[in-house]
């Protein structure tokens, strides 16, 4: 794609230009072109995901609905698992995570290049299943694919799309393997724990989640695939089986996985505050530790996805209650990055905008989160559109926002251009906008009582759904926008200076724009804390 | 943590050049296969979970299945197992020391082993077979009122062992490959981080089966 | 440097030896009726040989304490499964609740 | 903002999401107000300005986690406290049974009336659910009552309400399940005690669920061993309700999940003293509804002690004297 533009002899040889060949894309073991091919598929598949969205928002515009309740199934379906699988899991930790991780902490490349290649290879394996599942027909069964419908009942085809997803899952394992690896055997001479930018301690904690909870969702889908072939009965109680206990281990996955949707968008938004307020993170070393906490803890709260699905009441009580307590380092973040603006000098880029969306949407998501976890009230709003609008405001309202302003942040980074800054201020408004115009009326849809997956509902939620799909529309727009003048950018804006933002880090201070092959001309040695925007002598690393 | 003396670290036999020295190479290696172990523990863990759960429930049921595991078998088939874990450690033990023919020797004799461990299976898997002990339409049990419990059980024995085996089968081909490797003189006494790291992932399928052999074929036993 | 860490053959043999008659000593015992606790002492042999396995055989005795740390966790995290997925399914059918809140 | 309250535990549903509410809105305003604040006061004026450096305070960040953490732990409490209350059923209800299936509802009353996605209940008494599915799960989803609970196969569900105003309320299936889920819908019909009556008395039927019970019993013959005791079998009388001992030494309360159980795979959790594997099983033998029927009759043998032919000489396992722990 490069190749046909015509740049100027004086540029330095960077990651990009350094071989123009396709072959030099397809086997690349840089992270940074691995990064960059992440970042083309995962698009991708966030406009098939969107595409479905955008259908299903059209049938709602209705009570009566528009298409047939089989093809609205479909929707919503293929909608969670492109989403959920092909975009929001991977999202930041495979583009700018790969990205960023090696510059961040001095590092030449992440431990295994060869490995992260694969993982992308398995990335596409997994998508391109799961898009011909699509064009076959589709699947019905919810991206949760709860037996004994999924197992017994629906006539589509549930097990290539579990195949999918089990095949993605691996290139999701393989991403988080080699971070693990990465952080604790790459770093630069001086870049201690203490140091770490806040991005990395967050996708560290990631990487946990990713390793030890994947491979629990991939045997869940085997034993789910051999379930539905030979009909044993291990999730099917006309046989003796119990569907309670694939929900058990589809949510020890699932839950942990909504923090892998989370975490590092809050990572992003750790490194977007200080630089734009000018000041380093207040409380980093609590901004650290909440992020392991919260993939400690969140290991521990999956049963409160089955307030009513059966599980025992004391059970239920006992994942309230650690609901609750996870519940307290998500607020740490959002307290601690408030504090940090207290006296910056704050300035109001793109990325910046994204971040005030993040905090403030983040803080919406979060605290519906409660509602949820307070066991009464999940029982007349869990299934409703309650939650559908509380994990869009964490998902899209967290991780989309969170992603978008990363790309933005890094886009200079990783092209060597600056994307036009005020129609990208103006395409951050339209998102936020559009965003609660789609969303905010499901809260009150939800405590209502309409369902979820209805493909026709009851006349009195008919002005809240027209609302909805409104948003939906505007929301549209912002996410399209983005992908014109970034793209136009990539080509066509001007070049980026060294570090635009003048932000603090080793891969905007010690990496050139863009980075070389292996990221530095010399190999960089940190003698400071990180965010040290003041200047301040060293302590040892605090 | 890893000093910057690039132009030193680049003489090292085998150093990917994005690391600093071999040490940092071979610690990020062993680190990274104890991370993938951890990996596996969870896959297992999900149908030991179900294992737990069902055999919680139906107790009675479970234990009256043992009398149709060929227990003979499945005790030859841990001891085959224990003595490839030993040649395995051996052929580690050998490729440190930079001894090119035991390190031969022991691999040759662990995947031996390990193609007689997936023999015996086999027989077994037969046994099953002829038995009408595979779950699905053709499924049958001598005692009808724990059918579809034992349908359960035997679902689990299949999908456990048949990922050990299906493990088993994956080492076997790591192994081949790491015997081509040796005679072609690819490892040392400095450089033989394969071995090792193969090394783990054979004895984590060994420890696999140390606990699905109690569990699948001891319950009822008494 | 910990790689070439090498153990004695004598070692490996005895741990072989241990194993091996771990395996018999699983084996008889559980023709014995013990009632409840087959199933205890089958685990607990279990553990014993799975720990020699990790100690001696993946050389966990002469790893870094993060490698530790790492099996630690895996233990760990396979622990957190069992335990909560069975704190459903042992008090499903206790008493209906109390109204001590 | 909030559906109809209907019922008793309606309104307390909503005191608690309203505390939420209030709790959730001063948050919000308060991050929201900070940032703004701080945006508008901290703005960047002298591009090379450099703010002074603040680390953070050990002290704030504890309040900041110990202040929400105890407020929540209030709301966990009220919740749990509610959740309990909704999901234990007090004594004395008028029970009313619902089976699921794709895509209705069957609603079905102990003097045998059936009705398919209505449900008509008596303003002003406790009302149970016993809910039961035919296929894959539903959820039974009454938003006028805040309650809902999935209706899972292979076993039973309940929850109870007390309606406080007559009306119409929409019944939703909340859980996914197929094609028509979004169809799967119906109505409460909540009446003042005497149309209510009206309407039982109209729409009385032949023969209630415990004669339809009786008769199921004596076609698969459970007599010969529960009553007649041609083979040591756990007596039926006084059994429901009470704890009962299993062979693996635990005591449960014989409820519908239990009998369920006992009937369909009764080798699965057998009852302490009497020999094992003698009662066939009956998964597959009988559909959701009949077994319903059995259900009421064998309840109806504990409520009732002189119902015929119960040999009560033969003390069950876990009668008044062996309510032993």
């Amino acid at each position: 794609m490069s190749t046909t533009l015509p740049r100027p002899q004086i540029e330095a040889v960077n990651y990009l230009n350094v071989d123009y060949s396709w072959k030099s894309w397809l086997f690349t073991t840089d992270h940074k072109r691995i990064a960059l091919l992440y970042l083309f598929s995962i698009t991708a598949m966030f406009g098939i995901g969107g595409v479905f969205a955008g259908l299903m928002r059209l049938n709602l515009l209705f009570p009566d609905g528009l298409f047939q309740h089989d093809t609205y199934n479909k929707f919503f379906t293929m909608h969670g698992i492109v989403m959920v699988f092909f975009f929001l899991v991977p999202s930041i930790p495979a583009t700018l995570g790969n990205f960023l991780i090696p510059p961040m902490i001095g590092a030449r490349d992440l431990a295994f290049p060869r490995i992260n290649l694969l993982s992308w290879y398995i990335y596409i394996a997994g998508a391109i299943i799961t898009i011909v599942a699509i064009l076959h027909g589709g699947v019905d069964t919810g991206w949760t694919f709860y037996a004994p419908f999924s197992s017994s009942y629906s006539n589509t085809h549930v097990i290539l799309a579990a195949i999918g997803i089990f095949i993605a899952g691996f290139s999701s394992i393989l991403t988080g393997l080699n971070f693990i690896i990465t952080v604790h055997k790459m770093r630069a001479p001086g870049m201690t724990w203490g140091r770490l930018p806040l991005f990395v301690w967050a996708h560290y904690a990631t990487s946990l989640i990713q390793v030890l909870g994947t491979p629990v969702i991939a045997i869940t889908l085997v034993l789910l695939g051999f379930e539905r072939i030979l009909h044993a009965g291990i999730f099917d109680p006309n046989l003796g089986g119990d569907p309670v206990l694939f929900q058990h281990l589809f949510w020890f996955y699932s839950h942990p996985a909504v923090y892998i949707m989370i975490l590092p968008g809050m990572g992003v938004v750790s490194e977007i505050v200080p630089c734009f307020s000018r000041k380093g993170a207040f409380g980093y070393e609590f901004i650290a530790a909440s992020s392991l906490a919260i993939a400690v803890l969140g290991f521990l709260v999956w049963g409160h996805h089955l307030f009513v699905a059966g599980q025992s009441m004391y059970a239920s009580m006992v994942f309230s209650f650690l609901s609750f307590f996870v519940a307290v380092p998500s607020a740490v973040k959002v307290f601690n990055w408030t504090a940090t603006m207290y006296r910056g000098s704050i300035s109001f880029e793109t990325p910046m905008l994204y971040a005030f969306g993040f905090i403030g949407l983040f803080t919406i998501g979060g605290l519906t989160g409660l509602f949820l976890a307070t066991l009464a009230i999940d029982v007349h709003v869990t299934d409703t559109y309650f939650v559908i609008a509380h994990f869009h405001y964490v998902m899209v309202g967290g991780m989309v926002l969170a992603y978008l302003g990363g790309v933005h942040f890094w886009f200079p980074k990783m092209t060597g251009r600056l994307y036009p800054e005020n129609l990208a201020r103006l395409a951050a408004v339209i998102v936020f906008v559009g965003f609660n115009l789609t969303f905010f009326p499901q809260f009150i849809l939800g405590y209502l009582g309409m369902p979820r997956r209805y493909a026709t509902y009851a006349a009195e939620f008919h002005t809240l759904n027209v609302f909805s799909t409104a948003g939906a529309t505007i929301l549209g727009v912002g996410y399209i926008m983005p992908l014109i003048y970034l793209s136009w950018a990539w080509f066509k804006g001007p070049r980026s200076p060294q570090n635009p933002w003048g932000a603090k880090g080793l891969e905007w201070e010690q990496s050139p724009t863009p980075p070389p092959t292996y990221n530095f001309d010399v190999p960089p040695v940190v003698t400071e804390p990180a965010y040290n925007y003041a200047g301040e002598v060293d302590d040892g690393g605090h | 943590m890893a000093d910057t003396n690039v132009s030193a670290a680049e003489h090292d036999v085998g150093l990917k050049h994005h690391f600093d020295d071999s040490g940092q190479q071979y610690e990020s290696a062993t680190l990274g296969m104890w991370v993938f172990l951890l990996t596996e523990i969870m896959f297992f863990g999900g149908m030991f979970g179900s294992y737990t759960v069902y055999r919680n429930l139906y107790p009675e049921a479970f234990a009256s299945t043992s009398r149709f595991m060929n227990l003979t078998l499945g005790a030859t088939n841990t001891a085959v197992l224990i003595c490839s874990s030993l040649t395995m450690a051996l052929a580690v033990r050998s490729a440190r020391l930079g001894a090119k023919k035991k390190l031969i020797f022991f691999l040759v004799s662990t995947l031996i082993l390990g193609i007689v461990f997936l023999s015996i299976k086999y027989v077994e898997y037969h046994e099953k077979w002829v038995d009408h002990h595979i779950p699905g339409p053709g499924f049958h049990y001598d005692l009808p009122q724990y059918y579809h419990q034992a349908q359960i059980l035997f679902f689990l024995y299949f999908a456990m062992t048949g990922m050990h085996a299906l493990h088993m089968i994956v080492g076997a081909g790591l192994l081949t490959t790491l015997i081509v490797m040796a005679s072609r003189n690819r490892f040392s006494a400095q450089w033989n981080t394969p071995v090792d790291m193969i090394g783990l992932y054979w004895h984590f399928v060994d420890i696999v089966w140390i606990f699905l052999f109690p569990l699948l074929y001891l319950i009822g036993n008494h | 440097m910990t790689k070439s860490h090498i153990t004695p053959v004598g070692v490996y043999v005895t741990v072989f030896l241990a194993l091996i008659a771990l395996t018999i000593a699983t084996t008889l015992i559980s023709r014995i009726e013990l009632g409840p606790f087959n199933f205890v002492v089958a685990l607990t042999i279990a553990v014993i040989k799975a720990s020699l396995v990790v100690w001696f055989f993946m050389h966990v005795n002469h790893s870094s304490s993060l490698t530790r740390l790492f099996v630690f966790a895996g233990l760990f995290w396979l622990a957190i499964m069992l335990v909560f997925v069975m704190s459903d399914y042992v008090s499903r059918t206790w008493l209906p609740g109390p109204r001590w809140l | 903002m909030f559906p109809v309250q209907a019922s008793t535990g309606a309104g307390q549903v909503d005191a608690l999401y309203i505390f939420l509410l209030v709790v959730a809105g001063i948050m919000t305003v308060g991050i929201f107000l900070c940032i703004a604040i701080f945006a508008i006061k901290y703005r960047r004026r002298d591009p090379d300005e450099i703010p002074r450096p603040i680390h953070g305070s050990i002290p704030v960040e504890i309040t900041w986690s110990v202040i929400p953490f105890l407020v929540m732990l209030v709301m966990f409490a009220w919740g749990t406290r509610l959740y309990f209350e909704n999901y234990t059923p007090p004594k004395d209800t008028l029970d009313v049974y619902v089976v699921g299936k794709q895509w209705m509802w069957k609603v079905q009353y102990p003097d045998g009336t059936r009705e398919i996605n209505e449900l008509h209940v008596p303003v002003g008494s406790p009302v149970k659910l016993i809910l039961a599915s035919e296929d894959v799960i539903h959820s039974f989803y009454i938003p006028a009552f805040r309650l809902k609970h999935d209706v899972v196969p292979g076993s039973y569900q309940t929850y109870w309400f007390q309606p406080t105003e007559p009306g119409r309320y929409h019944i939703f299936c909340a859980e996914y399940c197929g094609t028509n889920h979004s169809r799967m819908t119906g109505w409460v019909d909540v009446m003042d005690p005497a149309s209510y009556q009206n309407w039982m008395n109209a729409n009385a039927p032949a023969d209630s669920m415990e004669q339809r019970g009786a008769k199921l019993f004596a076609q698969y013959g459970c007599a010969s061993c529960h009553v007649l005791q041609t083979t040591p079998s756990p007596a039926l009388n006084n059994l429901f309700g009470h704890p009962v001992q299993l062979a693996n030494g635990q005591t449960v309360i014989v409820d519908e999940s239990y009998l369920r159980t006992a009937i369909l795979n009764p080798n699965v959790h057998p009852v302490r003293g009497y020999p094992p594997n003698v009662m066939p099983v009956f998964q597959d033998q009988i559909n959701e509804e009949q077994l319903l029927d059995l259900m009421v009759y064998l309840k109806s043998l504990s409520s009732n002690q002189s119902a015929a032919g119960v040999n009560p000489a033969r003390p069950a396992p876990a009668g008044k004297a062996g309510a032993k722990p």
